[in-house]
């Protein structure tokens, strides 16, 4: 069934049991972003030390996909360098631009080439993108500081 | 000729597209009229006889095909006009509901200070949290240019327009009332003459959002005594680019027009010019001719159809989907439970399961819901909701496809494990 | 797939409209293009073939007719924008022409004090008088509304612009030179660069009636270095009700929208609302979808021949037609009269018959012509003139169309003994 | 040939002579009448004196069905009474609504019976009426001084 390439089964778990989701007090930026099609909306905090991304945290309301992916961003950008956060968002990006057609590096992704399949349904892309655009914007306001 | 008997399963032959096979083999269970209907093949052919018989611009030419387009195009306002119980002139073509609603906003900001339709610092516009957008934000924004000030009917738990306090929000500085005649999210009709009565009481007009309802139901602006009214011809089986705008005679002679240029005047110098009288004065441009003249074929289908069986096709298939609703676990029916002075739109929640997911599982089955705030943010804001899933019906719909509709709900529970 | 060679006989037959007969019994003679062009099948069919497969609301569900409409749409979209050599989010979907010019007079005038875009008095708007009412009237009302003064490059007694003032003209309180890029009565191809670079050089953009011109020939809008740009797609093959407005991004991304209500918001409560970027900030409501796509397939029919092609043919056409008109006696072409920097587009009056007669008595042959003030007044003011009758040629036109032009004027004169 | 049907003998012979084409400087009433789509204009006097059409003068510009019947219709109405006139006017609006269908009554409408073919031109019949109805304007502006 089509549907069982969108819903992978690491996504329905992400979504039951989202990570770092609960906003930290502490945070050198923090963005809000909606998606005004559906409604969904989030918060997320980035601290950054040192070209590192030491924590992110986030809160929000949406489909199994965004929250998933949020789940998954974050818990990916934590620890690594502020360069390499930002290739992997536009790894992520590429992926769900692909129609189907790439699988996604796993070595950069880890959990987030789960959502390969997302790339076949237009109207979803929008919600797997939702937490990783708002992390590469909190990051560059960050940095901007 | 009126069909002796509604049968959706003869009325779906004239739909091409229900013989188009859905996601996983599915045949497809369209249950989102409410964004836009399906168009019989009456409706495209009367476009395409237009475009290979009378093609030529309205209005503008001597010629035979311009003579035959302008009968073609006018007579398609003697269509709507009749359709809507209106007078010839009163009926302005324009491309969507939300061109004619912002038509008015800007033609009322146009006026000149002290016209009866000038906004001042202090006047005062009312709408209600049913509202789609756009019936809400052109008039938020006209409020903020003029300096008026918006106010806004409350909802009962229900999903009801509150009147309770009614005589506080239309006082004697109100100017417009604009609200919706059918709850695009909810299916609530919101009942209409009081709040005519007490608009017309204190010189206000009253602009209705007829979106919902003049596709569903008969409707006749004389006896609802309202002062203009906006439809869309793609949600009543017309075709995309085509809208309404009803309009009083002498107040639609009264206004200053929205969009300038050609056909709309009576003369014009480098630096001024007069304005033609309506329909004219709102029509500026090259219109939108064939979809005016399919959008009459939609209301020929819909009144040989007659608009009173397709109420009642509606009612009954509501009230067996609402009996069916009833009965699921963990799946909540938002707005009125029963089927009095509602319509067949009908907004559900189901817990633990986000409604794009609902709505994604549904496709899958080939059933098309829509999903989300469906243009009404506030309505959503107010019921402490992210969105909702929606099933709208229509003609072709019957109670088969409420079957799938209900099965393929507790199939997404099942995906879904809750 | 390029046709080798230009063949409006073989184009006719993608054009069911030219099988008619025609009042006494003649063939159709179409030299209306002007106000509209017919259209071939393949853009009915591609139409029909959204109506029938992919018809739902775009921007709206995530089923799987939506997700078709969707791409359907915003195809549409990305052939417009290469039409044009513009950016895909540049390309806005209006219902004419007249609306995208109006959107932008609006816009403009919803900016606020001291924004790029708000006018203020002093200020200046200039035009031409070679404009088409479409693109003068809604900045003679902006110009009122806002205080700002209009002003216009008059003509040379060849009907081209007279830039001889043009310093005087375009000075630091510029804000908007709005121009045609063809008259739509005289022919005339107003040279650009001048005027854009001096608007530039004050800071002023430039808005560019296109109507007569992208139907005709290549437009670059990169190369023409313009800031706006509306045309309407019933003049270019494609269906009645839709336009394109195209703008820079930077400056789209920078403007108060026109219409508000669905699908270009960002957030809205009942008292605010956050835009869209382009091009969703200025397409409120479900857009007129099967019309885009109709569109899209005109296009691709014209860039199919070959825009290059297409402007040479009507050069050939119009060179031959402007030679047979010299040697008519009691009749003037109205406008620039050797093939230089003209389009297709031939007015002209007669001496002792009144514009409509002469348009009669051509009907009475089977050709279509337009007669009249040609919704540009002033300019017919400007030549002391009631009107003109007014042959306009598109691709399927040919040599033997203008001969039946020239043989039923010559019977006009006859009938009307002059 | 169609076209003989709305350009009978008569209309041509006003069209070349128009009656009246002249604006007298004294009246009881003056309006100016223009047809938008086309560009015609004109301008009329009217000069009633004791619910008579004393006099009916007029300038203008337009195609030979408006120059004619304008022609036609400022003879015809001089001498007659006002309810006359008025009545004239609504005949001969019947006959260009009747779309080729009425003869016209030769009694009340004289040469305004050749504009019966207009009616089956629906754009040529604003045409025949500009003069007629600028005439019931002014008619009517002059009773309400
Ligand atoms: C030069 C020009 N500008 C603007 C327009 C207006 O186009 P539309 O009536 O399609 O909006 C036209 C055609 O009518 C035109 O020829
Ligand atoms: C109640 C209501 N009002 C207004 C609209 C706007 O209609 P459109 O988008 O066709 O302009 C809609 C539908 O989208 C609606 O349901």
């Amino acid at each position: 069934m089509e549907l069982d390439s969108l819903y992978q089964e690491v996504i329905l778990d992400h979504y039951k049991n989202p990570l770092h989701k609960k906003l930290k007090s502490s945070y050198s930026a923090q963005v809000h972003h909606v998606n005004p099609s559906c409604g969904d909306e989030i918060t997320l905090n980035v601290t950054l030390e040192g070209g590192l991304v030491k924590d992110v945290s986030w809160e929000g309301v949406g489909c199994s996909i965004s929250q998933a992916s949020t789940s998954v961003a974050a818990d990916l950008m934590i620890g690594k360098t502020l360069e390499q956060a930002l290739s992997a968002v536009e790894s992520f990006s590429a992926l769900m631009s692909s129609k189907g057609t790439a699988a996604g590096d796993e070595e950069i992704l880890e959990d987030g080439v789960a959502f390969a399949g997302v790339s076949k349904f237009p109207a979803r892309i929008k919600c797997a993108l939702l937490g990783w655009m708002a992390f590469k914007d909190a990051a560059l306001q960050s940095t901007g500081k | 000729m009126m069909r002796s008997n509604f049968s959706p399963a003869e009325i779906r032959e004239d739909f091409a597209i229900f013989a188009k096979t859905m996601r996983g083999g599915n045949r497809l269970v369209y249950l989102d009229s409410g964004a836009t209907s399906q168009k019989p093949r009456q409706v495209l052919d009367a476009e395409r006889n237009f475009y290979e018989n009378s093609n030529a611009a309205v209005h503008r030419g001597a010629h035979l095909l311009a003579e035959e387009a302008n009968a073609a195009y006018e007579g398609a306002r003697e269509i709507l006009a009749g359709f809507l119980n209106a007078e010839v002139n009163e009926i302005v073509f324009t491309k969507s509901a939300t061109e004619s609603i912002n038509a008015l906003a800007y033609s009322f900001g146009n006026s000149a200070p002290g016209s009866k339709f000038a906004l001042a610092p202090g006047d005062r516009i009312v709408v209600s949290l049913l509202e789609h957008h756009a019936n809400l934000i052109p008039w938020q924004q006209l409020a903020k240019r003029t300096g008026a000030e918006l106010r806004w009917f409350g909802i009962t738990p229900e999903g009801r327009i509150d009147e309770s306090n009614i005589d506080e929000l239309i006082n004697d500085r109100t100017k417009i009332v604009a609200i919706t005649h059918q709850s695009n999210v909810l299916g609530t009709i919101v009942p209409l003459s009081n709040i005519v009565a007490k608009a017309h009481k204190v010189g206000a007009v009253v602009v209705l959002d007829a979106c919902q309802s003049a596709p569903h139901f008969a409707i006749d602006v004389k006896k609802l005594d309202i002062d203009f009214l906006a439809f869309s011809g793609h949600k009543a089986l017309g075709p995309t680019g085509i809208g309404i705008l009803w309009g009083r005679e002498n107040l639609l002679n009264a206004m200053e027009p929205f969009l300038t240029g050609g056909s709309m005047i009576e003369t014009v110098t480098m630096t001024d010019a007069k304005w033609a009288a309506a329909p004219k004065r709102f029509e500026a441009g090259v219109p939108n001719m064939a979809q005016a003249v399919g959008l009459a074929a939609a209301i020929k289908y819909l009144e040989n159809l007659g608009m009173d069986k397709v109420a009642e096709h509606e009612a009954q298939l509501t009230a067996y989907a609402l009996d069916k609703f009833s009965n699921l676990r963990g799946v909540e029916v938002v707005g009125p439970k029963e089927s009095k002075d509602r319509g067949s739109v009908i907004s559900f929640t189901m817990a633990g399961i986000h409604p794009h997911d609902v709505g994604q599982v549904l496709d899958q089955y080939g059933v098309a819901v829509r999903t989300g705030h469906h243009c009404a943010w506030p309505l959503m804001k107010e019921l402490g909701l992210v969105g909702t899933t929606r099933a709208s019906f229509y003609i072709y719909n019957d109670e088969a496809d409420v079957d799938v509709l209900i099965e393929s709900i507790e199939r997404a529970q099942k995906y879904f494990k809750v």
